[in-house]
């Protein structure tokens, strides 16, 4: 392959050269219109090629910005690679964000071209536009709504083509001629980090660094042009951005996209990808999903699922690893296979899956077995947006629950005494846009990036993170707390959605939670308990007893490791409302922002580590048609059992 | 909104229509005429005579008396297939769907009209039987995108929530491009989400396909809304004509709807 | 369960209206084929072939024909075996006065009369509705019978009225065999269920349907009325009439009228309900039920009365095979009113679905 | 013989062979009426009723107690048939009950064959079915006296079924439950047991016609086939109308009849086969809802 | 309720079973008709030929050390029942079907060309083709000892007695009334010719199936006024036709019915209007003949008897299945004379037998069947042997014979069944074998 690709050292190249190589392959599906409408490489090149030219007709030039606002389309890739050819980066703005929050990458970039996916995008830029004065062009995908739009920045994608069209039929060679002048070291795109703290920041990647670790983690899972991904992400997101177009534009696979996002799942079955990638929330929802659909299903079928998942849940692991496993096993599983797992796998499009990634957070070691325990290569790996991704992968046969694997070839990897790790490697972003003081803090001179996880090195050479730097506290009695580590156990329930553990400095560890409404509603619909919502399912006492359940089991897994035995979670709440995004609750990657929590509830916090039974709260509730109003209510506090720590037992 | 609409000439002008059954006199020498592109309302209290006028105008009832002028075109006597041949669609007030098809069938089924193909060729799936079929199905495609109805595509209408029935229903009307469309209280029996879903495909269907758009409805502040003429009738007769405001200020509307329980 | 259907995307509306869109029903279809068309003929036995499967497909035929008719136009009707009776005397009369004609094209000729006859008793479905319909189709039934039976040149002035089937040649290929009649019945039932399908599919079919379901709107969306069920009955008779032919010349051999009773039309109606009205499919599995679980209750029963070495006057076990075959018909219409086809397809959902329930 | 006077027999004849029809008539009428079933087990439940109370009776038993005992069974026919047949199917598409008749047609047939043997059986009520003798010899027409009889009897199961329509509780919930299901459940009678009696109706109105049937033709499988007879009978009258039964079997009766006296010669007779359906379809042509059936309107 | 019958299920279950049955049986198929219209035939026959069977296994052991086996098979007098049960039956036993009864003219029909290329005899006894009776053109199909045809010269000759003398017959009215269908059409050409030669006037009415309503066609005879009607029934036709005699006043002395319509179950229905009725029959009912003696003797007294009401035992239809197991059995019989005794014959050796088949008087006599049926004697030419008929009348309670044998004519018949056959020759394309080269 690399011999193929010499030369080939930005992404117009590359896409060039697979419209010559593999014209005829299909390049970029969408579902619309009823049916998967393809673009072959050589339709998709053509298409670029007309974008470039039309763009360039407008005036975007070479180093100059332009957003893109837009969930997966086509369109998108094609206008993202047509401002490539030109030597423009682009900036893939999230689509969900709401049109304040987009002011500042326009600003910061002084970005002048938009492609935005639809009206409700328009209306987003167009609210900005007075304070987003460098904003000149705006081009839409999807005209409908738009008819009476007469703004001058506004243009249709279609027109823009057609533009492109009359240009390059004016100047045949202009396209070849400016992605001939382009070089690896170009900027080729910015992401604007979505930032826990502070002002997002442009995080600069050259084609090369883009390039390289996706070439090296595509020939470490062996990925051709065979293979299939399907584009569901936001593609603001550089995870998003790395699965599914630098590497299909490093090695010639399809790239499919979803009809909506509702329609995520159906497609996904439809299209069964070979190559997968799923942020830890994703997964967590699907085996949610497959939970509850599972206790809907008859007598028989949940006999089936429980005695097959058992034996999975013992082989399953193993066979997909390649280990020996006794014959008898070997059957039962095979006829798993045949029953449960391969039906299972169908229905949640992962048939076909050949190997699978999950990143962005750490994954909950149950939540992970069972997807590698019905049959899915599923692995993990670790990587930021600073790194492009790849800095750690499993590889086959070496797969860790709780680790994200050894370093990618190519790629240095040290700890700090302070447990941070650091990281040098070809894939390191050049610089945060604008911000040289940002980018000293997180680079240093020796051109080592100080990631802000920490962690550590296991006998086998596998990177474990634990949490963030920043995150990772010590109780009291000086026991490491590790707050994600904790959630992230108790999110594996499918009753619980969210958690939020603190601790840090404190005698013992407290936990707020916030329960899966849709599983939990099932829970009680089964067991026709009547009620009205969240905030009312929520103050339940079935409910409390339930989730002190949940906790219960994870202090009891607890209790089995030394270091953190003592961390486990004494004292919970339900929280009476869902932590969201838009009350900052969460970041838009949908992490929990611990300390604002700490803050906006810290009543709650303190009646917790009060002793208190419950809590008097009042609060700005937003009901689901929309109204606000206020709610006031006690809040239960629940113990729950704590348990001695394994060590300790054997040590007595 | 409505004034960007491009309303042009006369399409459809009826004159001094009057209907009988037996001894009820449903409409009594009715008048009005409709702009191309526009969005024409009849309204009325209950038994005013709208449905009946509605009946007329594609052909399911024949007036005893008067002239329907289409793109001034005289018809006597026309009937409903032969109104649909002329490019009037309707969509029905209790929902007149093909129950046992699904939506994607009850769509094509709109566009039976302009396939050419003869029943042979379609036993056969030869070419051009088979051409056609695909090519209207992309033009249903367009439809059902548009009236965002994706996810039940190859659902059985049967199975369908009101609403969505009525949708459907709006886009088999729309399958057949109409020149005129005829909606017989398109919100009848839907919550608030559910109109004003149903006013922004309206609106969305004069603006994005330039359809002539005749409705009845009960709800006069949805009709106030998105129409630009409103016919009144009240005991079959036409009390008012003119723009939803000046209809508003009418007294013998005022006095119409009052007159009923409502 | 057996469906995985994940990563069959349809990338063209051709694949898309594809007669079977899923990838296991294409393999299970052409295995199906397969076995119909090589392994069958290979190792079933006279009895099997002339006897059971043969007729099943004649069956299956005219089940077909009547739920185009019935079960997707919604026109009711009891004159089925009238027009298969048609097709059969028809074609007797053409291979007879035109044998240059070939048998092939005798068939279709005959169906185009059964054809016309069903366009002709077909005029009242323009006026009259459901059961009203279904009893006025009765007068087809009967006089098409009395009919055939009353003019000599319908049987060749046999002095009995009964016709004997010609041999069927085609192409100088005679089909004397068990097997190969029935391969030739097979190949013509399998191509006209082909185009049944197709014409179910497109402008015809939908037309058809919307008449069934909503009469006034198809109407009002400008479909011809008269042309459309005038057609369905065409269309309809015609695939009787061909299943009629057949009948005479692959099956029996030598028919009289009364073989196209009213009790016939009966059963096929029984078979499309069974099966399940408006499916394709249903007409065969219909066909299967009717024809084949009373052989197999007449077999079963004397394999019970073995098995538990009780001896049942044969009288008794006509009349238990009677009820039993009564109280299943109430059983299945009680258990699924929409018939096979429909569990078919329910229990292909759940298997798509599978291990999910829904 | 006068051709006038022949006209008349056949007429006659005609009328009071319609008369046998419309008995047959009524009892699908009353099941139609009230559940919207089509019930094609009509024949085989008169076949059955006739049976029963042939065997019976020539086991010894007295005339009135097989007579009584008979109804007992078509009564409580009428409930099982509800409880295990329509009741499951109920809110199910006509043709499917439709259908389920046929299913209990078979059964009916099996059940009673099984039970009394299939051999064919006399039955004589008393009344000779011959011509009374001082009209054959005073004016040459034939009229037999049993079919007057017939006639006699139809007339008063008709006005029996009228009193008991208009003037019972039970009758007058049968008739509110064809006009409408709600209102018949306002009555304060489940639909249920509305509809075992009207089964149990039909029950007796079968065995009468069994009887009158059975005396024409022999107790035997073959007055399964009566029920054929009713259907042309149906169309003329109307599926709801119990006047329409009378009156559509004397139409039909005396039409066929003339017409296979007067135009039969001249095609090759037998046409009654079909003339009485030909004669209902023309008919119908006119008139789609039949003669006392209410009119179909189609609302958009 | 139920008696249990023993001999026929016995061998129904080895059957299922799928033990190899023993070499030395010779297997018949009983494909008749237990329900439906035409039960009371179907039952009857069979249980005739069941009988007869029996009798012969238990007081001979079978036909020279030969047992007899059979199987019922329920054709529910359905044309593609009976072609199931055609095929179903024609490989069972050690040789396959030996013979085949179809008991029904529409399944006889149905089996001719089968029936040939199986090489499976077909015995038509008194139904079926009548042209069938030319063995050149049908050489596997045999309507043994009368046809339609015949029967029906005979019937005139019968009227013709009556009347005192042929002569008589010009210028008499004759009405024919049948079953419209295959077989009530089956005898219109030949009275046609009959009513040219000797100068009587025919007409032919027309009763649609099922026949349970009779009322015009017998107005039409009572205007007609005929002299004779032929009544050409079957099933429930037949009481009505004599109810609807009753009705119009015609006398039923003067109705002269086929053998389908002559039997117990035809008249009894119509009760005390059926007294008087004449019909022809080519088998007499009673249980006096020796051979039905011995029934009784060695099959009912051991509870093996295949009718399950006894008062049926002699009926009409049942000692006509006890005629059809005499002429299976002698056609067995005249086989084995030739292709080997006691041991099971083909079908096609069957076919022999049947073909060289003559039961005259003295065998008649041996069997204890004298007055049961005519003697009969079949040849390649011939496939009918007899063709003369004994007319009985019932006087309310039992059939009386009130003739002798009367025998066809020939004359008539035979030049129309050559022509008929020829035709079907024709169309099927058969050349017909010459009978001198057969042995």
């Amino acid at each position: 392959m690399s011999g193929e690709l010499t030369g080939l050292d930005t992404f117009p190249k590359l896409l060039m050269h697979h419209a010559r190589a593999r014209g005829d392959r299909p390049a970029i599906r969408e579902k619309d219109l009823g049916i998967w409408q393809t673009w072959t490489w050589a339709q998709f090149a053509e298409q670029v090629r007309l974008c470039a030219c039309g763009l360039a007709a407008q005036g975007l030039r070479r180093g100059s910005h332009i957003a893109l606002i837009s969930d997966n389309r086509p369109r998108l890739y094609a206008a993202m690679a047509a401002a490539q050819c030109l030597g423009a980066i682009p900036v893939p703005l999230y689509q969900d964000a709401v049109a304040a929050e987009m002011v500042f990458p326009i600003q910061n970039a002084e970005i002048g071209f938009a492609f935005a996916e639809d009206q409700e995008q328009v209306d987003k830029l167009l609210e900005i536009l007075p304070q987003c004065l460098s904003l000149k062009r705006i081009y839409y995908d999807d005209p409908r709504g738009m008819r009476h739009y007469a703004q001058p920045e506004l243009m249709a994608y279609e027109k823009l083509i057609e533009l492109g069209r009359e240009a390059h039929r004016r100047d045949p060679s202009f396209v070849e001629n400016e992605i001939a002048s382009g070089a690896g070291d170009d900027t080729a795109a910015m992401f604007f980090t979505s930032g826990t703290t502070g002002v997002p920041k442009g995080v600069v990647h050259s084609h090369a660094s883009l390039i390289g670790p996706s070439l090296t983690a595509a020939r470490l899972d062996r990925l051709g042009e065979g293979d299939v991904i399907l584009a569901y992400l936001p593609p603001a997101w550089i995870g998003q951005n790395i699965f599914s177009c630098a590497q299909a534009f490093v090695t010639g696979y399809c790239i499919c996209c979803p009809e909506s996002a509702e329609t995520v799942m159906t497609d996904m079955r439809e299209i069964g990808p070979t190559y997968y990638f799923a942020p830890p929330r994703v997964l967590e929802n699907l085996l949610t999903q497959v939970s509850i659909r599972m206790e809907d299903a008859s007598r028989l079928k949940r006999w089936l699922y429980r005695r097959f998942m058992d034996v999975a849940n013992r082989v399953g692991g193993a066979i997909l690893d390649g280990k020996p496993v006794p014959a008898l096993d070997r059957g039962l599983y095979w006829l798993g296979d045949l029953v449960v797992y391969g039906p299972l796998r169908n229905v949640i499009g992962m048939s076909r899956v050949k190997v699978g990634y999950t990143a962005g957070e750490a994954i909950g070691p149950d939540l992970f077995k069972f997807y590698r325990s019905i049959g899915i290569n599923l692995k993990q790996l670790y990587g930021s947006t600073e790194t492009a991704v790849f800095v750690c992968v499993q590889p086959d046969g070496q797969v860790k629950a709780d680790t994200a694997g050894p370093a990618v070839p190519g790629v240095e990897l040290r700890f700090t005494p302070e447990r941070e790790l650091l990281i040098r490697s070809p894939g390191l972003f050049r610089e945060y846009y604008k911000n040289p003081e940002a980018t000293r803090q997180a680079k240093d001179p020796e051109g080592w990036f100080h990631t802000g996880d920490a962690g550590y090195f296991d006998q086998d050479g596998h990177v474990k993170i634990i949490d963030r730097v920043k995150d990772v506290g010590r109780l009291a009695d000086g026991t490491l707390f590790a707050p994600k580590y904790l959630e992230n156990k108790l999110k594996f329930f499918p009753y619980i959605r969210e958690a939020v553990c603190f601790g840090d400095a404190r005698d013992k560890v407290c936990a707020f939670i916030n329960i899966d409404p849709e599983a939990i509603g099932n829970w009680a619909e089964r067991r026709n308990m009547p009620y009205s919502g969240y905030t009312d399912l929520s103050a339940r006492d079935e409910v409390y007893e339930l989730v002190r359940e949940c906790i219960e089991r994870v202090n009891a897994d607890l209790s089995a490791e030394p270091e953190i035995a003592n961390s486990q979670i004494h004292r919970f709440l339900i929280l009476h409302k869902e932590l969201e995004a838009d009350d900052g609750e969460l970041t838009r990657t949908r992490k929990v922002r611990r300390g604002f929590i700490g803050e906006k509830y810290g009543e709650l916090v303190s009646a917790l580590y009060a002793g208190k039974t419950s809590v008097h709260v009042e609060a700005q509730v937003r009901y689901e048609d929309g109204r606000t109003g206020t709610y006031s209510a006690d809040l239960k506090i629940r113990d729950a059992k704590v348990f001695t720590p394994a060590a300790s037992q054997r040590a007595a | 909104m409505s004034a960007a609409r491009r309303a042009g000439d006369v399409i459809l002008s009826v004159q001094d229509v009057s209907l009988a059954f037996g001894g009820v006199r449903a409409l009594q020498e009715v008048s009005f005429d409709v702009c191309e592109h526009e969005i024409r309302a009849i309204i009325g209290p209950n038994g005013a005579g709208k449905s009946s006028m509605l009946n007329v105008l594609n052909g399911v009832y024949h007036p005893q008396q008067g002239k329907i002028r289409l793109r001034n075109k005289e018809f006597a006597d026309m009937d409903s297939h032969q109104a649909a041949d002329l490019g009037i669609a309707r969509t029905f007030q209790n929902i007149a769907l093909f129950k046992g098809m699904s939506v994607l069938d009850n769509l094509m089924t709109g566009r039976n009209l302009k396939m050419r193909c003869n029943f042979l060729q379609q036993a056969l799936w030869l070419g051009p039987a088979k051409r056609e079929e695909l090519e209207h199905r992309r033009a249903v495609e367009e439809i059902i995108d548009f009236l965002e109805i994706q996810h039940i595509r190859k659902t059985p209408v049967g199975r369908l929530p009101y609403g969505l029935q009525k949708r459907v229903e709006l886009g088999r009307a729309l399958a057949a491009e109409p020149a005129v469309l005829l909606l017989d209280e398109p919100m009848a029996g839907m919550n608030l989400e559910e109109k004003r879903d149903m006013c922004r495909f309206i609106l969305d269907v004069n603006d994005h396909y330039g359809t002539t758009i005749v409705l009845i409805e009960h709800d006069m502040g949805v009709v106030m809304d998105i129409s630009d003429r409103v016919v009144v009738l009240d005991y079959g007769r036409k009390i008012a004509d003119g723009s939803p405001d000046e209809v508003r200020g009418n007294q013998s509307v005022v006095d119409a709807y009052l007159g009923v329980a409502h | 369960m057996l469906y995985r259907e994940a990563g069959q995307f349809k990338s063209s509306y051709a694949e898309d209206q594809g007669i079977f869109p899923l990838r296991q029903d294409r393999i299970a279809f052409w295995v199906l084929m397969a076995v119909a068309f090589v392994v069958v003929p290979l190792i079933g036995d006279q009895y099997w072939l002339s006897a059971i499967l043969t007729p099943f497909l004649i069956f299956a035929l005219a089940a077909l024909g009547l739920n185009i008719l019935t079960g997707y136009a919604g026109q009711l009707s009891l004159g089925t075996a009238a027009f298969m009776a048609v097709g059969a005397f028809m074609a007797y009369n053409f291979v007879l006065r035109m044998p240059w004609l070939g048998i092939i094209p005798s068939f279709i000729l005959a169906g185009l009369c059964a054809a016309a006859v069903g366009i002709v008793f077909g005029l009242p479905s323009l006026r009259i509705k459901g059961f009203y319909l279904a009893v006025a189709t009765l007068a087809a039934q009967f006089f098409v019978l009395w009919a055939l039976q009353r003019f000599g040149w319908f049987t060749n002035y046999s002095s009995s009225g009964v016709i004997t089937a010609q041999e069927i040649v085609i192409l100088g290929y005679a089909f004397k065999t068990p097997a190969q009649k029935y391969l030739l019945t097979l190949a013509i039932v399998a191509l006209m269920a082909l185009a049944a399908k197709n014409l179910m599919r497109s402008e015809t079919g939908r037309a058809f349907m919307a008449v069934r379901d909503m009469d006034v709107a198809a109407s009002v969306i400008g479909i011809p009325m008269m042309k459309t069920k005038l057609l369905a009955f065409a269309i309809s008779s015609f695939y009787c009439g061909v299943a009629g032919a057949l009948h005479a010349y692959a099956y029996l051999g030598t028919v009289e009228p009364e073989a196209y009773s009213l009790d016939l039309s009966f059963r096929i109606l029984f078979m499309i309900i069974i099966g399940g009205v408006g499916s394709i499919m249903g007409s065969f599995l219909g066909a299967g039920f009717i024809t084949l679980f009373p052989i197999f209750l007449n077999l079963a029963s004397g394999w019970v009365s073995h098995a538990l070495g009780v001896e049942i006057s044969h009288a008794t076990v006509s009349n238990l095979e009677l009820i039993i075959f009564g109280g299943l018909i109430i059983f299945f219409l009680i258990v699924e009113p929409h018939g096979f086809a429909r569990l078919w397809q329910i229990a292909k959902e759940k298997l798509r679905l599978w291990p999910f329930p829904h | 013989m006068s051709e006038v006077i022949f006209f008349f027999e056949v007429l006659a004849g005609g009328l009071l062979a319609g008369v046998m029809y419309a008995l047959v008539a009524l009892g699908f009428v009353l099941i139609y009426k009230a559940s919207g079933v089509f019930n094609f087990a009509q024949g085989a439940m008169v076949f059955f009723a006739a049976l029963t109370f042939v065997s019976l009776t020539e086991r010894g038993w007295n005339f009135w107690l097989a007579l009584v005992v008979t109804l007992a069974v078509m009564v409580l026919l009428g409930i099982v048939t509800e409880r295990v047949v329509l009741r499951p199917l109920v809110n199910q598409p006509q043709i499917t009950l439709f259908m389920a008749t046929i299913g209990l047609t078979f059964v009916l047939e099996g059940l009673s064959q099984l039970i009394w043997g299939s051999q064919p059986h006399g039955l004589e009520l008393g009344i000779p079915d011959v011509p009374m003798e001082w009209l054959s010899q005073k004016w040459n027409v034939n009229i037999s006296q049993f079919d007057l009889f017939s006639a006699f009897v139809a007339g008063g199961l008709v006005a029996v079924l009228a009193v008991f329509f208009h003037r019972t509780r039970i009758g007058r919930a049968l008739r509110a439950v064809a006009d409408d299901h709600q209102a018949a459940l306002a009555v304060g009678i489940p639909l249920q047991h509305i509809w075992a009696i009207v089964w149990a109706v039909a029950g007796f109105v079968a065995l009468v016609a069994g009887l009158l049937w059975g005396v024409r033709n022999g107790v035997q499988f073959a007055l399964t086939f009566v029920a054929l007879k009713a259907l042309p009978v149906l169309i003329l009258g109307g599926f709801e109308s119990i006047m329409g039964a009378i009156v559509g079997g004397l139409i039909i009766g005396a039409s066929e009849k003339l017409a296979e006296v007067y135009v039969g010669p001249f095609v090759g007779g037998g046409i009654e086969s079909w003339f009485a359906y030909v004669v209902a379809l023309v008919f119908l042509l006119f008139r789609p809802e039949g003669l006392f059936g209410e009119k179909i309107i189609d609302r958009v | 309720m139920k008696r249990i019958i023993a001999a026929g299920t016995v061998a129904l279950a080895t059957a299922f079973a799928g033990t190899a049955a023993a070499q030395n049986e010779q297997f018949i198929p009983a494909n008749f008709y237990w329900v439906g219209p035409y039960a009371p035939g179907g039952s009857g026959f069979g249980g005739g030929m069941i009988d007869y069977f029996a009798m012969l296994n238990e007081r001979d052991g079978g036909i020279n050390g030969v047992k007899l086996t059979w199987e019922k098979c329920e054709t529910e007098y359905r044309n593609d029942r009976g072609v199931e049960c055609y095929e179903r039956s024609k490989k069972k036993g050690p040789t396959g079907a030996t013979v085949i009864h179809p008991l029904s003219t529409g399944i006889t029909y149905s089996l001719i060309d089968k029936s040939i290329a199986d090489k499976i005899p077909l015995i038509s006894m008194g139904y079926g083709r009548a042209d069938s009776s030319d063995g050149r053109v049908f050489p596997y199909v045999f309507p043994l000892i009368t046809n339609y045809w015949s029967q029906n010269t005979a019937k005139i000759k019968f009227i013709g007695m009556k009347e005192g003398g042929m002569d008589k017959l010009k210028g008499k009215k004759i009405v024919n009334i049948y079953h419209d269908s295959a077989y009530g059409k089956e005898t219109i050409p030949v009275l046609d010719v009959q009513a040219k030669k000797y100068g009587f006037q025919i007409t032919h009415i027309a009763v649609p199936h099922p026949g349970n309503e009779q009322q015009s066609q017998w107005l039409q005879v009572r205007q007609i006024r005929p002299d004779w009607v032929i009544l050409r029934g079957w099933g429930v036709m037949n009481p009505t036709a004599l109810k609807a005699a009753a009705k119009v006043g015609f006398p039923r002395t003067k109705i002269v019915g086929v053998w389908w319509s002559g039997a117990e179950e035809d008249v009894i229905p119509a009760g005390d209007a059926a007294k008087g009725y004449i019909a022809a029959g080519f088998n007499l009912p009673g249980t006096n003949f020796p051979v039905m003696q011995d029934i009784l003797k060695h099959v009912y007294k051991k509870g093996k008897g295949d009718m399950e009401d006894s008062s049926r035992i002699g009926s009409i239809y049942h000692t006509r299945g006890v005629v059809a197991g005499i002429v299976t059995a002698e056609a067995i019989r005249t086989a084995q004379n030739r292709f080997g005794k006691g041991k099971p014959i083909t079908g096609e050796q069957m076919r022999w037998g049947i073909e060289n088949l003559n039961i005259d008087d003295k065998r008649l006599k041996q069997l204890g069947a004298v007055g049961l049926m005519n003697a009969l004697k079949v040849s390649c030419m011939d496939h009918e042997g007899g063709g003369a008929v004994k007319f009985i009348q019932w006087d309310g309670r039992k059939w009386n014979v009130i003739s002798d044998w009367i025998a066809s004519d020939q004359s008539i018949v035979r030049p129309m069944i050559e022509a008929s056959a020829a035709q079907y020759a024709k169309e099927k394309g058969i050349t017909p074998r010459d009978c001198s080269r057969e042995k």
